[in-house]
């Protein structure tokens, strides 16, 4: 958005050029300096503390200012920096003179960090941080200096914007209902119905924010390809968009979500019992087995999808616990396949969103040297070896890279090694009588975010 | 006085902390017995006179050894019964009895009688059978059916619950029997069974008594000695017919006066420094006011004032 | 002196509610108490003597059923089961607490009490210090005490304390319930010459519950004897005392220790029986040495000599 | 006085003891738990150097030290009021706890408000009609009040007055949030002090719903202790010599009976104060109100332990504080009792 | 033995002991009920999607279904069978610690006195949810840690109170003659303090029985630790669990609830009757007779 226009003028070097007369918020003007300084901070931070999401700026080799407002991005590998520079993540624009705010000496002093952590700000943004209480609410107001107000054309965007940290669906759906919130954005599913009846209405986007099924490969039962095969074939998909999902939602394909980059359809196993009855007797279990699965508390799906799987199972003799657990422990019960397979569930499910547009954020969880994320572990030299190859050629020929992605995809789906159940849909709902939102206020690539100058107030 | 000396009392003191104000960062010490000092000879019972406060229950504990004193001694039969050790403490403790003052709270209301009734016998290592047998024997002894083993004390009357209590002491053929206000819970009517009762004991074991009231019409009819306490210290002691026909002290005076029921102008404001008791006495002098008497023996007697000290 | 009666009783009966009905402790007491003079209950543990004096003093606790009629001072507080001591109580009739460690309220001092005791009573608040003043000097304590708390004060002393308490409404009945019991002989004495002095002074109507018998002789001028809820005898206590008539209360004397005598006492064989259990006519007649077959009828109390009543069918 | 300054620092030194005790037990549990605290503290880094994070994390937090040194500065740090940051919202757990406890202890002391004159009535009344049928109905309503879970009550509330579109939800409505200027902490007392009755009014209207499903059970509670102990004292020989002497009921219930219970009471409210602290937080989390629950709720899914102790502490604190105060006052005011 | 006096004697006098007597009855044969449907109809009976979800209560779904469409009437009772075996775990181990440490505190003067009463001040001081999240990080979730976890935070109230009530009779000449025999402290503990102390306390736990209810109800409908999966027919959980479908279905959350206030009523009514027998202060007629 800062950015005009920028072309890839080679392999390792992108030129952009930034929109002029725009300004921080403290007044200060964006220009090449504060993109230089803001993008190298990220990356230095993440070379010096391996801390933060400034990875994705890791092919930066500098950041060169050509002028005012045109920079020139010197990478040590080629890579799609348009794409980089439009993620979720760590690349943000913040004004230089934060150093100076916050009492900090240098651009990674520690002190900077913690001044960002205690709620300040310096953007370019249509909203100004008014205050941050990250247990309860963070508070925003109308910048009025905004470049951006004359080109979107709103009549009545809001003064100020509360956002609230509410993290349970009743609470939100109450507060809806009290009118104390305008818009939700995780109401019950089975509460919409309830709600658009009584004049609210809903938006729903799709997300790249899916939940991949992870089967334990190191462990008995589901070392048996034929046993993860019936297990993929006793999933209830049907069940699973209307019971659980409640319509909004899509079943996975792959391991890429809808409208990804890198997108591919059709990988996905049907509901069929007898089929799947018929893999369990070729593996060879005839005797009644017991499986455990991992899921995160407080997904409502996730627990729910577990209940569906746990009584379809039940219908092939296999009998599923059920052990939800706080995020935290569901990573720790999942990486453990690398230290004691037998400890570890035998499935786990794994929510995953991409910091950044590449597919390589999907196919490197089952990367053989991922022992943070490969919960299924799932060791294989010549997957890894290509998804390696894809990623470096994302820069250099996108087609070429996309057609190794596809292969890698089809191993992971062939072998069962884990399964996209669903794509996430958001639905916000929100009440109609006093909000309009438009369709730019989303983007599937910013969860849960609102751009709030797209919203018009109705008095 | 009989030949052989059964239990000596030595200068007792015990002591205990008080704090009164708020202000008090650390506790102050009183002494409940302050300076108590007797000869009890075999057979012989002596009775301790006092009123509440004076320390009576305090001194029979320290000599029974429950309490620690704070300085001097108790010797029964030439053993210090607060040094004694095993075998030794466990012969002391078997041939001195102690019987509490309140009899429904000396028996514990949830156990058998007969089990509070050979509690002492366990502690000496008896065995069961040989515990039932003299627990049958003793109840017999004090006058009570056999059925009582089997009963609790919420079903005896205070006056049997009294007898239990004293066959608990007796139950260990005890040469000394200290008694705590034996009879001032009691009924006159069983109050009088109690004390023949105590009389016909003291025949039968050929035992020794301290029995520690307020009446001095009890302690008399009892005891053939008689100590009056007062602030923790004996003021006078002697002979129960020389104490009660020629008082020497001032406040044992006014005890017998009351017990006779003559009326008495009352005046009790406590004195500070010197004797306690000032205001009873008509021949206080000046060193009565500062300093608190000695112990003067006059024969057999001894007395705490100063009226008799020049002599 | 012309004898006005202060205290009346009729038949009074009272019983207390228990698991299975109502046990009655105090049967059939017929009483009259003149003014100015000091009656003595006199029984043993149970009898029934404390009971009767809350009747008296109109503390029977909620529980106790009432049968006959009591009148004090002319006002009739019993009549069948229903009581009525409004205005009779403190105005007419106090008591004195046999334990007053926990009868004076302990989170008030000694002044704040009898000022708000005189002041419900007899209004302005520096009259009513001034009355606690003359009150306290009555029953000969020092003033200071005023500011005492009751814990701040030795036995004795609380004692003297409720007595003022007991005073201060100016009463014209005192019911004084085993005032002496928790006290060593001397202060037994103390306390008893102060209430005799004190009923003297005032003109009052006291009735003394004791079981010490040895007391009576110094303070009182009529003696009822109970026994096991009812009175066995009664009279002006030179006679009773010197000359009792009832085998009960003639055992009771005997069993006393006096001082200096150390023959053996004489006891009363077995021991009183409890409410739940009282024989059939009279209740004495198990334990009496001198019964006969007319005892198993009940007797009732006659005047057998000049202000000498005896319930005991060898006097009938 | 029967009460003496030894009394009162050896109650406090029990205090510090008890509070240094449960410091003990928080540090073992945010060292035992498992939720790597290190990888959360690095921001759950994914990429290729995210082990080398981690491990600088560890340095950070002073996971490399022994454990004793880890536990002595933990120690110190805590009687220091420096209880670290939270992992989760990187924020001083401080800070975030005090002004979440703010909410809490503004909600239990409106419900105590409450229940305290309630509770204190009830039992009053079922003492002097005891054994009838008011007795009866007080005393089951009482049993039934103190055995009804909180915040199932509070539920049910929520779901009556959000149907009756009457708002409760939430602590403040958010057209007064930005205009309230936080002094105490307590939003009834800053905006008394702001002179905004506006705001006061609407933090009172959404503060007496959970309030109320909080004080069922210190109504309950009270008014059987109030029974109970009332019962017992009327039968008091101190009392029924004040009857004797002709005092007036009143006087003899208020005055005499009803007074020498204040100290146990006390003690006795100040006991069901802190163990409603729990009960506040579920009601809290049920009505959507910021406050501790709202901030365990949210903390312990994400594994902040150093959150979840904080809070919980604090929890222990009152507990410890309402105590000490209710022992000392107890003391104090009854004379009898020396200490 | 007079426990079963009192009892009768309640049983006969009082409506409230029947009423109690009578949910108490009513909860076990729930309970026994939940746990024998496992066995009846096999492991998963309380996992079965039996009909469409968001049923509300009829006939043939007594409290409705969730939103999977799973029985609650069924989840319910066996929800009910778990209560009840947590709860006599967490009254009874707590009881026994309780009153053991409380007798032994009393008994022992001195320094044991001093150091196990702060000890007991300490846990009392310690939020149970604190310990709950302690014991699952220790041995794992499940009810079973759950209800550990409540018992070393409940034990305490009953030390304290043992304590208290030790304290009184510990210098009862008939313990102070004991110790005088030379009786060793064990015996005197069990043959005098305990008896002597325990049956206010018995009535106490009795009483108690119905906060543990809520105590565990709450604690896991707070953090959810109680079990190993919300799959697990918990109260607590469940009502945490409902409470995002109280606006539109709300039996969801709020029947289960029901089946907490009445176990927690029936043992609070039975106890509270039998402390009434127990004190006649309390039973006897009252009029206001001043």
């Amino acid at each position: 958005m800062l950015a005009v226009s920028w072309e890839k003028i080679n392999d390792t070097a992108w030129l952009f050029v930034l929109r002029d007369g725009v300004k921080f918020q403290d007044g200060t003007p964006l220009n090449a300096e504060a993109v230089k300084f803001s993008i190298e901070r990220a990356r230095d931070i993440y070379s010096e503390t391996g801390r933060g999401p400034g990875y994705v700026w890791s092919c930066i080799e500098e950041v060169i200012v050509v002028n005012k407002t045109t920079v020139l991005f010197k990478l040590s590998y080629p890579a799609r920096v348009d794409l980089i520079a439009s993620g979720a993540y760590g690349a943000f624009i913040y004004s230089p003179k934060v150093v100076e705010y916050s009492g900090a000496t240098s651009p990674t002093d520690p002190k900077l960090e913690e001044w960002f952590n205690e709620g300040n700000a310096v953007g370019t943004g249509p909203y100004k941080l008014a205050s941050y209480r990250p247990e309860s609410e963070v508070r925003l107001v109308k910048n009025n200096d905004w470049w951006g107000w004359k080109e979107i054309d709103n009549p009545s965007p809001p003064d100020e914007v509360i956002i609230k940290i509410i993290e349970t669906p009743e609470a939100q759906e109450s507060g809806l209902r009290a009118k104390s919130i305008d818009v939700a954005t995780n109401i019950p599913r089975a509460s919409i119905p309830g709600l658009e009846s009584q004049g609210y209405s809903k938006v729903v986007i799709p997300s790249y924010h899916n939940f991949i099924l992870v089967f334990n490969t190191q462990r008995y039962p589901t070392n048996i390809a034929e046993v993860r095969k019936a297990i993929a074939y006793a999933i209830p998909y049907d069940e699973l968009i209307n019971t659980v999902l409640r319509g909004y939602g899509r079943i996975g394909s792959g391991l890429v979500p809808y409208s990804f980059p890198g997108y591919i359809g059709n990988l996905t196993y049907k509901h069929d019992l007898s089929l799947a009855q018929k893999l369990l007797e070729e593996a060879g279990l005839v005797e009644r087995i017991s499986l455990e699965i991992v899921i995160t508390l407080g997904y409502e799906e996730e627990e729910k999808f577990a209940s569906l799987l746990k009584n379809s199972l039940a219908n092939l003799g296999i009998e599923l616990t059920i052990t939800s657990l706080p995020w935290e422990f569901v990573k720790e019960r999942g990486a453990s396949v690398w230290v004691n397979p037998n400890e570890a569930p035998h499935l786990i499910i794994n929510d995953w969103w991409p910091t950044y547009p590449s597919p390589y954020e999907y196919y490197y969880i089952f990367h053989k040297d991922n022992r943070e994320w490969n919960w299924a572990g799932y060791e294989d030299e010549e997957y890894s070896q290509i998804i390696d190859e894809a990623f470096v050629l994302e820069g250099i020929d996108w087609a070429k890279s996309m057609e190794l992605y596809m292969e890698a995809a089809q191993t992971i789906f062939n072998n069962v090694i884990a399964i996209n159940l669903w794509d996430m849909m958001h639905i916000y709902v929100y009440d109609g009588g006093r909000l309009m939102l438009r369709e730019e206020a989303f983007n599937p690539l910013y969860s849960y975010v609102i751009f709030f100058q797209y919203v018009e107030v109705k008095t | 006085m009989s030949n052989s000396t059964l239990l000596q009392v030595i200068d007792l003191y015990v002591n205990y902390r008080v704090v009164r104000k708020f202000t008090d960062i650390t506790s102050r010490v009183r002494s409940a017995v302050a300076g108590v000092n007797f000869t009890l000879s075999e057979g012989e019972t002596l009775g301790v006179v006092g009123g509440s406060g004076s320390g009576k229950t305090t001194l029979l504990k320290t000599i029974v050894g429950v309490l620690k004193p704070s300085k001097g001694e108790v010797i029964y039969r030439g053993v210090n019964v607060h040094n004694a050790k095993g075998e030794l403490k466990k012969k002391i403790m078997a041939e001195i009895g102690y019987v509490p003052q309140e009899p429904s709270q000396s028996l514990d209301p949830r156990m058998k009688i007969s089990s509070s009734v050979t509690e002492p016998l366990r502690a000496l290592g008896v065995g069961k059978s040989d515990r039932y047998e003299r627990a049958r024997y003793i109840l017999k002894v004090v006058g009570l059916s056999e059925e009582v083993l089997e009963l609790y004390p919420r079903d005896l009357s205070i006056g049997m619950l009294q007898r239990v209590a004293i066959a608990r002491a007796l139950i260990t053929k005890p040469k000394l029997v200290l008694l705590d206000e034996p009879t001032s819970s009691l009924d006159i009517s069983t109050q009088a069974q109690i004390l023949n009762f105590l009389r016909e004991m003291k025949e039968v074991f050929n035992l020794s008594y301290i029995i520690v009231t307020h009446d001095i019409s009890v302690a008399s009819y009892l005891s053939e000695r008689l100590a009056v306490m007062s602030h923790g210290t004996t003021i006078e002691e002697g002979s129960v017919d020389e104490v009660l026909n020629e008082p020497l002290h001032p406040y044992t005076r006014v005890l017998i006066e009351a017990s006779k029921l003559k009326e008495i102008e009352e005046s009790l404001e406590e004195a500070s420094a010197g004797c306690p008791f000032i205001n009873l006495c008509t021949f206080k002098t000046d060193v009565c006011f500062k300093k608190p008497p000695p112990q003067i023996a006059i024969g057999m007697r001894r007395v705490k004032c100063w009226r008799y000290s020049s002599k | 002196m012309v004898l006005e009666a202060s205290i009346k009783s009729t038949d009074l009966s009272i019983g207390y509610e228990y698991d299975y009905g109502i046990l009655w402790v105090v049967n059939s007491v017929n009483i009259v108490v003149w003014r100015n003079t000091t009656y003595c209950i006199i029984g043993e543990s149970g009898c029934g003597k404390s009971t009767l004096g809350n009747a008296l003093a109109g503390l029977l606790p909620t529980y106790a059923y009432t049968n006959g009629y009591l009148e004090i001072e002319g006002r009739t507080v019993v009549r069948g089961d229903e009581t009525n001591y409004n205005g009779v109580r403190g105005r007419i009739v106090t008591r004195i607490p046999q334990d007053p460690s926990s009868a004076l309220n302990p989170y008030a001092t000694i002044g704040e009490q009898l000022v708000k005791v005189i002041e419900h009573h007899y209004g302005v608040r520096e009259n009513a210090l001034e009355k606690a003043r003359e009150l306290l000097k009555l029953v000969k304590l020092p003033l200071e005490v005023i500011d005492y708390y009751p814990h701040e004060l030795s036995g004795g002393m609380k004692q003297r304390a409720a007595i003022a308490l007991a005073l201060a409404p100016m009463p014209k009945v005192i019911v004084a319930d085993e005032p002496t019991s928790n006290l060593d002989a001397y202060l037994r004495g103390v306390v008893a010459s102060l209430l005799k002095r004190v009923q003297r002074e005032l003109n009052l109507t006291l009735v003394f519950i004791t079981h010490d018998i040895a007391l009576t002789s110094v303070i009182c001028d009529y003696i009822a004897v109970m026994y096991a809820g009812t009175i066995v005898e009664e009279g002006v206590s030179s006679k009773v005392l010197h000359n009792p008539l009832h085998p009960y209360t003639q055992l009771l004397f005997k069993a006393i220790p006096k001082l200096g005598y150390r023959e053996t006492l004489s006891t009363i064989p077995g021991s009183p029986p409890s409410p739940t259990s009282y024989p059939e006519g009279c209740r004495f007649r198990p334990r009496c040495p001198v019964g006969f077959s007319e005892c198993y009828k009940a007797p009732k109390l006659i005047e057998v000599k000049p202000q000498h009543k005896v319930s005991c069918w060898r006097y009938a | 006085m029967g009460i003496t300054l030894n009394y009162v620092v050896r109650r406090i030194v029990l205090s510090i003891a008890i509070i240094l005790g449960i410091s003990i037990i928080t540090y073992v549990f945010i060292y035992l738990a498992p939720g790597d605290p290190a990888y959360v503290w690095a921001g759950r880094p994914r990429g290729p150097l995210a082990s080398e994070a981690i491990a600088r994390a560890r340095v950070e937090l002073g996971l490399d030290q022994p454990i004793y040194v880890q536990f002595f500065l933990h120690v110190l740090r805590f009687f220091s009021g420096n209880w670290g940051l939270s992992i989760r919202f990187k924020q001083s757990v401080f800070s975030l706890v005090m002004r979440n406890f703010a909410s809490t202890l503004e909600l239990l002391l409106v419900s105590f408000a409450i229940s305290i004159p309630i509770g204190l009535f009830l039992g009053i009344h079922s003492s002097l009609y005891r054994g009838s049928k008011i007795d009866a109905a007080i005393n089951s309503l009482s049993i039934v009040l103190s055995n009804t879970p909180r915040f199932w009550i509070g539920l049910a509330m929520l779901l009556a007055f959000t149907s009756l579109n009457i708002p409760t939800y939430g602590r403040i409505s958010d057209n007064f949030r930005g205009e309230l200027v936080e002094r105490v902490g307590l939003y009834l007392v800053d905006s008394l002090l702001q002179g905004r009755l506006d705001i006061f009014l609407d933090v009172l209207i959404r503060i007496i719903p959970p309030a109320l499903a909080l004080s069922l059970y210190p109504i309950g509670a009270i008014a059987r202790v109030t029974r109970i102990s009332l019962s017992e004292a009327l039968q008091e020989e101190f009392v029924r010599e004040a009857v004797s002497l002709g005092l007036p009921r009143n006087t003899v219930v208020y005055g005499y009976a009803l007074r020498g219970l204040i100290p146990s009471l006390m003690q006795a409210i100040g006991l069901f104060f802190s163990y409603s602290l729990i009960d506040a937080m579920a009601v809290e989390y049920v009505f959507g109100r910021e406050g501790l629950g709202n901030l365990l709720v949210k903390a312990i899914p994400a594994s902040d332990f150093p959150l979840v102790t904080a809070a919980l502490i604090i929890v222990a604190i009152v507990y410890v504080v309402t105590n000490t105060i209710a022992d000392i006052v107890q003391a104090l005011i009854n004379p009898r009792v020396t200490m | 033995m007079d426990s079963l006096a009192l009892s009768i004697n309640a049983w006969r006098k009082r409506v409230t002991f029947r009423i109690g007597l009578v949910i108490t009855i009513a909860i076990l044969l729930a309970g026994v009920a939940g746990g024998l449907f496992p066995l009846i109809y096999g492991w998963d009976i309380g996992f079965r999607i039996v009909s469409e979800s968001f049923q509300p209560p009829s006939l043939k779904h007594l409290f409705g279904t969730d939103d999977l469409g799973r029985d609650m009437f069924t989840r319910v009772l066996m929800g009910t069978s778990r209560a009840l075996v947590q709860t006599t775990i967490v009254i009874v181990l707590s009881l026994f610690i309780g009153l053991f440490v409380g007798a032994i505190t009393a008994y022992y003067k001195g320094f044991i006195e001093k150091a196990l009463s702060y000890i007991t001040e300490l846990f009392l001081a310690i939020p149970s949810i604190l310990l709950a999240l302690v014991f699952v990080i220790l041995f794992g979730r499940g009810a079973l840690t759950v209800s550990l976890a409540l018992v070393a935070s409940w034990w305490s109230w009953y030390g304290r109170f043992a304590y208290l009530q030790a304290r009184a009779i510990r210098d009862l000449d008939f313990i102070v003659l004991a110790k005088h025999y030379g009786l060793p402290g064990v015996y005197i503990i069990l043959r005098h303090i305990v008896p002597n102390i325990m049956s206010p306390i018995f009535i106490q736990a009795l009483t108690d029985a119905g906060s543990v209810v809520i105590e565990l109800a709450t604690i896991n409908f707070l953090v959810g630790v109680g079990t190993t999966s919300i799959e697990e027919p918990d109260w607590g959980l469940m009502l945490g669990y409902g409470v995002r479908y109280v606006f539109n279905y709300w039996w969801i959350p709020l029947l289960p609830g029901l089946f907490i206030v009445l176990m927690a009523l029936g043992f609070a009514l039975i106890g509270d009757s039998i402390y009434e027998e127990m004190h006649p202060q309390l039973k006897r007629r009252w009029r206001l007779w001043f």
